[in-house]
């Protein structure tokens, strides 16, 4: 039945994750913006030791999935720089979860479970210099070798790279190929626990945004993995076979799939700070929007706060709509494509307007405005672009295979 | 619990609109249009389908289940087939829905029963004037007591223009400010001192629309609405009008893809070109989150919420979205998009009426 | 020299037709968007007996084809659809003019500068139901017959078509192939005198806009010319033959070089209109745009104004330049290509904002403003849609071939 | 007569400062924008080009040839290089030309013969004020007579932000209201009352940008600028906003072009894909208007006129421009758009302060 009300519970999931984003997150934004590479301790212990056991409270069902959007919505509504360096699973946990064996699952999930005296973070690595939303273009190499997959390549743009390398129960989930003449069928994810020999980290991207989150470059020379190690199946399903595939290239996907709603609403809390924010402001100042002013009176400030609430809701209810689907388990591609294309666009607009609005002050570091711009704008870029995710929706509703539209 | 699936009773109604607006009103939409003329046929059948009817209180013959909601699913599948003929097929609740929500029970009683007979009976309700920057909220047209005892005639003064004014119809519900606050007055089509003029519109060419001239109406006090809040109204007007536009948008789209898909320019169809299928993308993305946002609209009316903040985001939204979804529409024509022979330049002209209505259907 | 000084002749020339768009034009605006197919007697007449011969005044130079750019606006803004049903050469004069031999020129456009009792039309004939922005799959035939060519084929949207198909001294350019193995270079321009036997007006469209100009579909059965009629040389140019060709179908786009800014002016001209119109409205009601308001009480329209001024004289300027590239005989491909692109979408987005700003009066056919907007659309589409121009724009810019931008 | 091909003079200008900004700034500007410094040596060599000392007056030195065409061609040139230090680059004229512009004789040979010098000597013109709805026409800060008597001396209060504050600097010119009209006056950076603390921002970091607070600041009435004209001073601030956006919106656009024209994906040039090529179209076609614009603002302040409408349209269109050219050069590199090894990140932030200066720079 569409509805638009909350439950309980989940209302206090919300209230919870607002109070751990607004009391542990806030206040060492611009600390970790400012120093870039630096571990945020205060936000990582305190996570690690009590904050991921504390309980929201609240009875009855929850809204499922959607409430995890409203989760990733408040942290980062806290900082999305933060909440990506937050020690979890991460999408490499998200993989393991989606195409890993129970055993796989026990052994590489457990920990982020337990109680335990180190941090730990999950990672996935498939971008290269060669291949960035041409995921298919992958260049590393996985090797049987015995009892062993030896992994050889270089990654870019890995998020939580660094923790997941060097936490002692880390772990990086690399996509490799396994033949190159296979295509997308050769392509299979590995599980790369902190620590392999062979596995370097090479250094850490300086950026826009989010800095206080770890984008990595990772090198594998003959990093050796066990075939156990391997997510899914390990036949190769030829571009030109049209027999059921394994989970390979098709489970990453699937991954991504699952992942683009909480990306989505991730942008949403970006967003939000900034909206909140400057609505907060102008109000000090008597500018708010009305919804029954006199056409002709109405200001242009009013104008755009209105029109960023209309952008901002809209994102967030396709985000809503593309994570309550997952709820009834239906299909939710073209959904999950649209609530993230939309999203992204959404806050890197809102935030930027929201630096516009409060002029000089926007500007300035003093605030955290211009730092929820450069923020958002990761938004439209990761977890696959603008233009990618337009590509997606695209081939859907033209019924149109990759190949008729590239 | 968040959850944006129609219940199977929506999904039935959905269904039933949605194939008798292809099947009755799109056949007759282009002629309608260019003949500026109401299809009565159609218009006598959707009466029979109850769809206002279902919303009128059970006391007097209705099917007693308001939901703005509801509406707002109906709203979009009419408006799919055509917004004239929607608008048109809807036109009873203008009369009757402001006389369930701000009416006494004798204005009830007086009035309700004639839009739930066997035989289709438009409604008329005048909001918009015509002037730069007309306000709902604050109308020019003046409304001033006959005289000083308690109780006493109004007398109305002003001028009102898209009024939706079809055949058949008796009274007209008028907007007039008294001192700083909004009235609505129930006024026959006959007062003395009214008058009403087709006008020519942009589009929705086969609706008629009327510019009204009050020179000294006078009314009774029974005549007014006493409850009337003139924000709940334009709240129900923006979300109808915003489901509506929803619909407009969506044909647009769906005809722009079907032909870009048939198509061909420089040896591929043309939606196999990146710049005419992510505008196509767009306008799918766009319209779906409209739709949301009327939803949520419509799903606060429902809880009692006055929702005029939502319902204002909503139309605005779909105003520039359906807007865009038919000049993109007219675009991925081209030449063929500007005659008349096709449906883009009349989704154009349609979508542009949507920034300057207000309250021409309700849910 | 950077210079934004009109010449004296130029304002002259500009204050001319403006009088003759506000006295001959305006009057008959309603009439002929109302009665779609009738002639316009009123302006045809008056046009052929005397406004073509009316002289603006003023001496010195003039601003050359920047002047040209200013008439087709200032003639426009008084109405784009009584201006394209103006009894002139039109599109066909202007391939004749760029493409004709002496004999040519002197046989079919001298018409325009004579004292004649009948109005004529010239007209260019491209578009064909399977090739819209596509002007090289072109299907109408050419073939030599003795000393004639024998023309078949159907051509739509022809601009004019009525005038010049039966105007006694009206003629058509159609364009064919005579070899369509050859693909572009097969094309070729062929001058159809109205009345040519074979030669049929199918019809007119009904058309969003522009009511008064006759947009007609012309049937071509065994219709006969002489060889004389081509435009150009009869030489076939093969597709992968480098050598410098004749001026077939490259003479063609080089009228629409020099066409495009004349219609990005008229596209302007419609905007203008819109724009002019709207601001002395709401000046009535007190609002007009300032440009010292304080940030926050600026409102809505005046915004929504400024932005449609800004916009306006974005695409004038973009015009006048292409024009004045002209005017130092500088090749102006990319910049004409600029300026339609940008009038097109500018005078579309102004005239649907003037609709909406005037509210239900916009709306109303009481005022042509609404006219104004359904007019303006046409300046997205024809003399290559707003998707050709960007797709031209984007291959210069990049420096690309169409087979390498597509 | 109408035309838009720069004179042979400023032709030759043009291509000087082009070099320059491609040799002498590019080269530096990441590592300053990192460092939060301005490179002391460049602003040496580009002072010996004489940029700003050719539009002052002959009298004290200058070249005298001031034409904002011309310094419009020349800001466009200096923040194509990187517009932190084309501001830089361009400071002088920030103490120089309102001295110039509305100045005594007196001030003017106090002041003028400062910035003609061999060493360069930068200005600062302190018009931003830190509260929403800064307002350059009304400022909040306040100057109001110490004493009733005429001639009396102003006593400033208020505060100020986004002034250019460089090394070297011995005067700021600070604007204030007195009652209605706004007064500008020139005070030593050393009076007592003001104090200037470095602020942080989020583009433009290599410069250093002051806010100023003012206590009591009491100054001569002959530190006013007597003839000053807000209007004509914030015009020419917008003029040279304006240019410097162009600059900063082409050099987004052209990094973007080639970066696409570099770059594969799916087995194809990214440039060839529509997407992107219609995306780098719509930046060449709009950063071109948007220059036309400044060019028409700038050449009717040469005309004598007040100009302040076409500076403003152009400044809004060239902050919306630049803004999209920027945010669209980090879309065509994906994620090498967000990483500081490349420019389009520092564009973006950078384009983004064209929205909130105000006459940071002057022609």
């Amino acid at each position: 039945m569409i509805s638009f009300a909350i439950t309980d519970r989940s209302e206090k999931a919300r209230a919870h994750f607002h109070r751990m984003a607004a009391e542990h997150m806030r206040p060492i934004s611009r600390k970790y913006d400012d120093q870039e590479h630096d571990l945020p301790t205060e936000w990582v212990d305190w996570y690690w030791r009590t904050g991921r056991f504390t309980q929201p409270g609240g009875e009855g069902p929850s809204d499922g999935f959607v409430q995890v959007c409203m989760q990733a919505e408040e942290l980062c509504w806290g900082d999305a720089g933060l909440y990506l360096r937050t020690p979890f699973a991460g999408l490499g946990g998200s993989a393991v979860a989606a195409a890993g064996t129970p055993e796989q699952k026990k052994k590489f999930l457990a920990v982020f479970s337990e109680l335990n005296a180190e941090p730990a973070w999950g990672a996935m690595a498939i971008t290269e210099a060669g291949a960035g939303s041409d995921s298919a273009a992958i260049q590393t190499t996985a090797t049987p070798d015995g009892d062993d997959y030896v992994l050889n390549g270089t990654k870019i743009f890995c998020t939580g790279g660094e923790g997941a390398a060097k936490s002692p129960a880390g772990f990086v989930v690399v996509w490799a190929t396994v033949d190159k003449t296979a295509g997308r069928g050769g392509i299979k994810a590995f599980v790369v626990p902190a620590g392999s020999p062979g596995m370097t980290l090479v250094g850490l991207e300086n950026k826009l945004g989010i800095r206080a989150s770890d984008t990595a470059t990772l090198r594998f020379e003959n990093c050796r993995v066990p075939r156990a190690n391997l997510l899914g199946s390990d036949k190769i399903r030829r571009d030109d076979d049209k027999s059921a595939g394994d989970k390979g290239f098709k489970g990453a996907m699937a991954t991504f799939d699952a992942s683009r709603p909480i990306v989505a609403a991730m942008a949403v809390g970006v967003g939000r700070a900034a909206l909140d924010f400057v609505k907060e402001e102008l109000a000090k100042s008597g500018i708010a929007p009305r919804y029954d002013a006199p056409p002709a009176e109405l200001t242009a400030m009013e104008r755009d706060l209105a029109e960023m609430e209309a952008e901002l809701q809209t994102a967030r209810l396709l985000t809503w709509r593309a994570a309550a689907m997952m709820n009834r388990g239906k299909p939710n591609s073209l959904e999950a494509s649209m609530a993230k294309a939309k999203a992204g666009l959404a806050v890197t607009k809102i935030t930027q307007k929201a630096v516009e609005l409060l002029g000089p002050l926007g500007y300035s570091k003093k605030l955290l405005v211009e730092k929820w711009m450069r923020d958002a704008k990761i938004n439209d870029i990761y977890e696959g672009t603008q233009q990618i995710n337009q590509l997606i929706v695209a081939r859907r509703i033209l019924d149109y295979s990759s190949a008729m539209l590239r | 619990m968040i959850d944006f699936s129609p219940s199977e009773e929506q999904a039935l109604v959905v269904d039933t609109v949605r194939q008798f607006a292809e099947k009755e009103i799109r056949p007759v939409a282009r002629k309608c249009e260019e003949a500026k003329q109401l299809p009565a046929d159609v218009l006598a059948r959707a009466h029979e389908l109850g769809l206002v009817a279902n919303a009128l209180p059970e006391a007097y013959g209705g099917g007693g289940e308001r939901s703005a909601v509801t509406g707002a699913l109906i709203a979009e599948e009419l408006a799919w087939g055509d917004l004239a003929i929607a608008l048109a097929v809807l036109s009873p609740a203008l009369g009757a829905l402001p006389i369930a929500d701000f009416g006494s029970e004798a204005q009830q009683r007086a009035h309700l029963p004639g839009f739930l007979g066997n035989r289709f009976a438009p409604g008329a309700l005048a909001i918009v004037e015509p002037r730069v920057g007309s306000d709902a909220f604050r109308p020019a047209t003046l409304a001033r007591r006959a005289g000083s005892e308690a109780g006493s005639d109004y007398v109305i003064d002003g001028a009102k223009c898209l009024v939706p004014w079809l055949e058949g119809g008796t009274h007209v519900i008028v907007t007039a400010s008294e001192g700083a606050e909004a009235r609505a007055f129930v006024l026959p089509r006959s007062a003395a001192g009214l008058t009403a003029v087709r006008d020519a519109t942009m589009g929705v060419s086969a609706l008629p629309l009327a510019d009204l001239t009050l020179r000294s109406v006078r009314v009774p006090e029974s005549a007014r609405l006493a409850a009337f809040d003139v924000r709940r109204l334009v709240a129900r007007g923006r979300v109808a009008l915003a489901a509506c536009g929803v619909g407009v948008a969506r044909a647009a789209f769906e005809v722009a893809r079907d032909y870009a898909k048939e198509r061909e320019a420089f040896g591929t169809k043309i939606a196999q070109k990146q710049a005419i299928a992510f505008k196509l993308a767009d306008m799918a993305i766009e319209i779906d989150g409209a739709r949301l946002l009327t939803w949520e609209a419509a799903w606060k009316l429902d809880q009692g919420d006055d929702a005029l903040r939502e319902a204002t985001l909503a139309i605005n939204q779909v105003k520039r979205v359906a807007l865009e979804a038919a000049d993109g529409a007219v675009q991925v024509f081209g030449g063929h998009g500007y005659v008349r022979d096709y449906l883009p330049e009349l989704h154009l002209r349609n979508a542009r009426g949507l920034a300057v209505f207000e309250a021409i259907a309700l849910v």
